[in-house]
């Protein structure tokens, strides 16, 4: 067995020190029962060529993959990857590491996890970023726990309806054994895709524990972060800002500054492949007075007992292994390699790299809005946006299905999750799209209505 | 003027330390340079002031403070250099305790970067993704069939999330039958996430102290049993390494008052081909795929945490769920897979799309290479690992139970007596050797204990090796303790204080510093 | 016992410099265990008697003596551990004159990685490998572009391959024309592979004192030509990185003699852009894609050393050349991109096949990236790079001329005189700062010479860094020539004897040790 | 320029210190005809997207290297490349280094090396092997050169004709200029594909300089090597064996044993992957009285100043920057990283994987051949072979043509290096066809005919 070292010799010599004959000796003491019915029916173990061509034929399976011109977007986004940031994760010692419980034999991690805080600080605008979180939806949710942390009082969670489906989902799921928080959903204000504010106001009371806003939003849309931060501070409660393209934060005025006490959100757009939706990388960020509130890991600065600066684990008194059942969060394995792509990422971009990158994200996605525009489809929103935006159409499905054939994957359709706006199709355009692919889109649109 | 400064500073700290692996490298804000750049971006400065000029001024930010400016050179070389500061499995024993730290074989990782695999975009249509569901519900089957469950999720991120699933689908059918309970036990020995999970869960923990063997006894857990316990959430093996004997008998009783039995599958690199948890009589249990399914640590993550569960709880499972539809018209034969929304009972979402693919793919190659008969071969070599070392090393360390153990030993000492060298201290020492040290003070039960997984993939010489070290290290423990106290020696950088990092958090770098 | 035994020499090795990065890593052959494998293979042992039974007995060995017999873990641990001994441009800064060791981008890889390349058989049909033949074909464009000539070969599997081409063309140019003449002048400053090439060519090395100056007269050249001089063959900027100033009369007098000017084109890095070759009247030139065009030195290879010439010398190319064939019946457009055998006047082959081409590819995607433009910056970086690392060096490491210099510039010192401290003893300090030392006692014209080649990737940061190391090794070498003497003192291993290793050569393990 | 660091403010502060405004000042010294011309006409430089997606396109352009079944060898041959493989020769500490000058930070390509050395001697059954050279091609031209230096009153090459077509082209061109060698072509016995014994018994006198045979030979067959090497000692002279698939190694005997002095060869079957023909791997062995007429690098064994075990370049007084117009070669740099993944394929495959795998050749091979003569394609040769075999058939170009519209790359025509054949087909069998494939094989061509 390839991945198994010892030899026959090896273990005869090692149960002959074991006293025992056989090596199934050493698990007699399990039920018979039990051994009886365990043997495992999968087929035998292959050789890695055989292997290799037979996940490779499932991949080959996958025709979304490759071959099609795309505008999919909605939570996760279609950005180019440096060979680079590859090299980088693809390093034994990062990859096999575990977490790094032994600062002396973990700098490379633990260096690269407090760059990595540093970077979604400065994104964000806030005081401080954890080591990472699973996903931006499960980001989400436990940044209404510890709101709740910080105000135990307040109990109501005003919720965006333009926050990603899988977002209010997710949330849902986390508070759902939560009796004693209240989940409510603001509406939109149909016209420009916006929270509406109104709504909101009527929820701004002592019994509000936070707002949680998409920035840019489900549609794409950027949201008054500022206002609604605002009326939420006024009521008492926290601004919660939730990002799931990262990448708008190189241009867009950071959460932080508007007032978001937290902001979370989705890494994915830095540096990590689409790879059908995991493992991406969430993030969270707060002010210095709610990091004891935090869930997951935190980074911190030290010395060592020469004086030379280091870095390690640290206010592990917040997390499960020290605090158990009081414990912040129950998140123990993060997402610390997708951190680490982030890092390398966000590092080559660097400052004028990543706002030129979001820059052109911004003009490609607005050419194509004008030019479907100028096709005859109708921007469904008017509020200002990122680099993805909805157009109204009478019959979203079939159209995908046309465009599909004529080999573009045009968006998303919004129907199974917002009936009410009538034929939507959320369209997403990054620096993959090329002039050229945008023609195009138009034409099989155009085409299909 | 700040480049000279840097540079003169680079060269100081090179002469304080000359060695290509000193380890201060500077932090990446440091090496940053205005203008410098990685990358080359189409449109550039232009289209900069071109996108501010469509979004407004008060919608942008005109600076983003501190951010890195460096080329990609300095970018590669900055990484690469943090690496070599690392252990890792691939390069040091790493016998870490409940964290089976077993060889990741090159081949998962080449199989996830296929492009029809990462180039796939969640959200593309089922017909076009056809083999990603079609590898996820292999996935499902196979898991199913290794644990002796009934239905499978593989929505969780990590071990954390599926015991959250598997605690929410408990109250979910409570609930779904008119009552729910308000209690959870769980052992004294349980690993943290379990009874944070409980409390996400909105259970409330009663502690079962582990018997006096070290294990749970079925009479002691049917005292603890009432009509408002709603589930024992046990580790089996359990942390000390031992397969809980009476099981079967704690799992009759649970159910004999409407309780379920969660087991913690963490330790299933023990129980591969020996004892399938469905046959123990688990209704839910949860897979660390960073564990016994050989993907990468990551130096925390990410990982995958698959939940799989009796026939009576398949329906309260994570959506979506993955199904084969009749074939449609589009003319696929056999019918076409995809995912189902429509599931009233289910728990809800635990997290966008469809789970951590990326891992799944590794998983689903590990379990292809070995196969069931490797993979029931991994166990028993794992167990016997351990065994050995437990075994060679019972002199001066001591086994915490007399027990007979799994695919982990927790051993003990008497060194704090004899010589005030503490676990934390002998754990530095072998740092100084090349190895990663065990877990240490888990289970918390154990004073001062290693608890050390060598895995399967090891070689005996490694086992030798490692034995011959903490040998050495308890002689000179006796003989001269300080060594041993101020280990490590022999890296770059002294033992790490810990304490002031918390006491004084810098949690970021800041141009102040 | 075997096992136990080398477990012991581990562990006692451990004890003895307790360190993770101790480089005794045991030969892969002392790894090995009687059985062990690190791949699974189809058919197994059976199929190993049936082959035997097919060949008979008498054409089979029933051994391979002493070779080695691992797991996958342990062969991966073994080879990553090696990898930790080496300093690599990637990691640390390589100013190896006449090395050109500048940053290798990680795309090159990929793209000499994909499946339509690397899975390409080289006897693949023409008609199915057009995608291949057209790179060749770009790349013999550009690097004709770039040089200014007008035919080039892409054969040569390295630069003394190149060589060997150009000279073997020269004889063959001749004998066409009727007459071979004996002799090639070479510079004393020229490398080693100039005059081995010569004699591999069949002619006498004829050799040219660099004038007083550094450079090459052209009076003195003239002095040294005759009917019996088939060429000259100059390096240029030549190896004390001087632009060879009259390199343009050097080559008139050469052609009015009937010679021909051989331009060795190793250090091209300072030309792109800045002259070409064919302008200066070169009839043929060598490049090291892995010097000039970032391709890998790979701990010395492979690389690729294409030679370009001017249109007299075109049919003597080796073959196979490609062309562009009209569209054939098979309905391509535009032609089909084929490999021509038929070269009556061709040297021949060079070697197998149609060259390094996984080479070619990182060479090309290199050229796309850095364009015309970024060539042309690429020479004036490394060239200001050169210059500035003279400049502030020049008080203690004088510049062995007075001339301007270009992208390498070769420095000299009075340390030998001063405090004994030799260049070597230098060289060896430089690694306890993590420094490559340069290219040293070359050229040979030069006392104690230090080659240095920063490239145009490194930054002024590291340049600093580097200055203020060298000042201080001076320093040191004054106050306590011992330190330098002694040194390398932070590596693993101290100063390693190369003498003994030529006078009782030990060049294979076997099992007697 | 995301590869050259300098920002205007790094130019400007530099061109102050050394005295100069403009950057061009520099160059001022060259000639300025010579810059006036010295404009690069490329395309401006591209982002790392621009030039993946065109050089991907290139890639694509190769419809042979995916989607046809192949049996194509005759030099290079299609094996199985470990991931593992890929793992180690990536690492920038292996990849990035130059030639191992500097021994105290080189020890780990230097202790590679001397591992190389020890698996080449070890397959090859001689005393020792240098540390690479480009190609089994130029390492037979090399092994005649190294010949002559041993035995330099001798002028005669008797080269087998069942040599490949391009390896003796090689050795024409490296010789081609010592006017002092004598290449002399031995025909072969038409029956069995061998060298012709009697003719090469001609040749066996004082003049002969060495016999060149290849093991097994372009037609795959196992050459005679014993007699062929007793044949050429009786005359005092060498016998060098080529192989250009060392797999055959695992299972033949090894030329030493037989009698070889020295076996080169090409190395690629070890590790490297066809890329279109290189770089792959030149090797040579030799025997210990003639390693001072070795061409190339060595490693040996030493220790350091402390005593410690060691390895580096030695005996380098052969080698032209120390030797120069006087050295054993030319060669400067080799294929060190090709000899690494050599190093890490071998050690994977180890002594049992590595005979299973010849094993499993020679199964498939001769299961195929037995097939294609059940379907009344002669095999040409009666000489044993190992994994490739000839067939003879009338129009083999016409017959490939056929095969290749069936998806089917069914070998190599001979006729044009060998037209005195009349129609033969060299088919390669490796573990990478499956028994399916060769049942393919047999209808196409049978069909073919
Ligand atoms: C026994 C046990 N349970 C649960 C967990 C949590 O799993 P994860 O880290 O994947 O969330 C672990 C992991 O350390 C564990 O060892
Ligand atoms: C000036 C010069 N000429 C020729 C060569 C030989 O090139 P290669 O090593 O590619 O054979 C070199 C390489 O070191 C060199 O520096």
């Amino acid at each position: 067995m390839r991945f198994i070292p010892h030899t026959e010799a090896d273990v005869a010599a090692m149960l002959q020190t074991l006293g025992v004959a056989h090596i199934d000796d050493l698990i007699a003491h399990v039920p018979e029962n039990l051994r009886n019915s365990a043997a495992i029916k999968l087929a035998a173990g292959r050789t890695e060529a055989e292997v290799a061509a037979e996940v490779s034929a499932l991949a080959a399976g996958n025709r979304g993959a490759a071959g099609f011109i795309s505008f999919l977007g909605g939570g996760y986004y279609r950005h180019y990857v440096p060979a680079a940031v590859r090299a980088i994760t693809a390093r034994a010692e990062f990859a096999t590491s575990y977490t790094p419980y032994q600062p002396e034999v973990s700098q490379g991690t633990t260096q690269a996890i407090f760059e990595f805080q540093t970077l979604i600080a400065q994104l964000t605008g806030l005081d401080v970023a954890n080591a990472s979180m699973y996903d931006g939806a499960s980001a989400a949710a436990e940044a209404i726990l510890m709101a709740h942390r910080v105000l135990p009082k307040r109990h109501v969670v005003a919720i965006s309806r333009a926050l990603w489906p899988d977002y209010r989902a997710t949330i849902r799921t986390y508070l759902s054994a939560l009796g004693t928080l209240k989940l409510v959903e603001v509406p939109l204000e149909s016209a420009s895709g916006m929270i509406d504010l109104s709504a909101l106001e009527g929820l701004a009371n002592d019994e509000l524990l936070c707002t949680v806003t998409g920035y840019p939003n489900a549609f794409g849309v950027i949201e008054p972060l500022g206002q609604i931060a605002d009326m939420t501070h006024r009521a008492g409660a926290l601004a919660i800002a939730v990002t799931a393209e990262p990448l708008a934060l190189g241009l867009l005025k950071p959460p932080g500054a508007l007032g978001a006490d937290i902001a979370v959100g989705e890494g994915q757009s830095f540096g990590m492949p689409l790879q059908f939706g995991g493992p991406g990388l969430g993030f969270i960020a707060g002010r210095t007075a709610h990091v004891r509130q935090m869930p997951g890991r935190l980074v911190g600065q030290t010395r060592d007992s020469a004086g030379r600066r280091a870095y390690c684990l640290t206010l592990a008194t917040r997390e499960q292994h020290i605090r158990r059942e009081r414990a912040t969060s129950n998140i123990c394995t993060n997402h610390s390699l997708c951190a680490l792509a982030a890092t390398a990422y966000l590092s080559l971009m660097g400052r004028q790299g990543l706002r030129e990158l979001a820059a052109r994200n911004v003009e490609l996605a607005h050419q194509a809005q004008k030019a479907l525009e100028g096709a005859g489809m109708r921007r469904r929103f008017s509020g200002q946006y990122f680099n993805e935006f909805v157009v109204a159409v009478d019959n979203p499905e079939a159209m995908l299905e046309v465009a599909e054939k004529h080999g573009v994957l045009a968006g998303l359709a919004l129907d199974r999750d917002y009936p009410d706006l009538g034929g939507a199709l959320l369209i997403s355009v990054t620096e993959m799209n090329t002039p050229g692919e945008i023609e195009r889109l138009c034409d099989v649109l155009a085409g299909g209505r | 003027m700040a480049v000279t400064d840097k540079a003169g500073a680079v060269a100081a700290s090179a002469a304080e330390r000359p060695d290509h692996t000193d380890n201060r490298v500077p932090l990446i804000f440091e090496e940053s340079s205005p203008g410098r750049r990685g990358v080359d971006a189409k449109g550039g400065a232009a289209s900069e002031e071109r996108a501010i000029a469509i979004l407004g001024d008060e919608l942008c930010r005109s600076e983003i403070e501190g951010f890195p400016e460096l080329s990609e050179p300095q970018v590669l070389r900055h990484f690469l250099r943090l690496s070599q500061l690392n252990f890792g499995q691939a390069l040091q024993f790493y016998p870490l305790g409940s964290c089976t730290m077993k060889y990741n074989p090159v081949l998962n990782d080449e199989m996830a970067a296929l492009p029809g695999f990462a180039g796939l975009h969640p959200s593309t249509p089922p017909r076009l993704a056809q083999g990603a569901i079609e590898l996820m519900a292999r996935m499902e089957a196979a898991l199913a069939e290794i644990s002796g469950m009934d239905a499978v999720s593989l929505a969780p991120a990590a071990g954390a999330q599926g015991e959250l699933a598997g605690l929410l689908m408990i109250r979910a059918w409570e609930e779904h039958r008119g009552k729910v309970r308000r209690k959870v036990i769980i052992p004294d020995t349980a690993h943290g996430t379990n009874p944070a999970s409980c409390t996400l869960a909105g259970f409330d923990v009663v502690v079962a102290p582990s018997g006096p063997r070290g294990y749970l006894e079925a009479s002691a857990i049917r005292g603890l049993l009432s009509d408002d316990v709603a589930a024992l959430m046990v580790t089996n093996p359990n942390t000390l390494g031992i397969f809980e004997p009476e099981i079967q008998e704690i799992a009759a009783a649970l159910h004999e008052r409407g309780a379920m039995l969660y087991l913690d599958g963490a330790n299933m690199n023990a129980l591969l081909g020996v004892a399938k948890p469905g046959d123990m009589g688990a209704d839910i249990v949860h897979i660390n795929l960073h564990k016994t399914f050989s993907t990468p640590h990551g130096g925390g993550g990410p990982g995958a945490g698959p939940v799989a569960v009796k026939r009576h709880l398949e329906p309260f499972l994570p959506y979506p769920r993955i199904v084969k539809r009749p074939a449609s018209g589009t003319g696929d034969r056999g019918g076409q897979w995809e995912f189902d929304y429509d599931r009233p009972l289910s728990i809800g979402r635990l997290r966008s799309f469809h789970g951590n693919f990326g891992m799944l793919v590794r998983a689903y190659t590990y379990i292809l290479a070995m196969g069931g008969d490797g993979l029931a071969a991994a166990s028993r070599h794992a167990i016997m690992n351990a065994a050995y070392v437990r075994k060679r090393l019972e002199e001066h360390f001591p086994s915490a139970t007399a027990e007979p153990t799994m695919h982990e030993c927790v051993l003990t000492h008497d060194l704090d007596q004899r010589s005030g060298v503490s676990t934390l201290d002998i754990a530095k020492r072998l740092l100084d050797f090349g190895v990663h040290p065990p877990t240490i003070y888990f289970p918390l039960v154990v004073h001062g204990a290693l608890m050390i997984e060598p895995t399967e993939t090891e070689s005996r010489e490694t086992l030798e090796s490692f034995i011959a070290t903490m040998e050495q290290i308890y002689a000179e423990a006796i003989e001269n303790p300080e060594t041993v106290k101020a280990a490590p020696h022999a890296l770059k950088l002294r033992r790490i204080d810990e304490v002031t990092a918390a006491r004084r958090p810098i949690l970021r770098w800041t141009r102040e510093g």
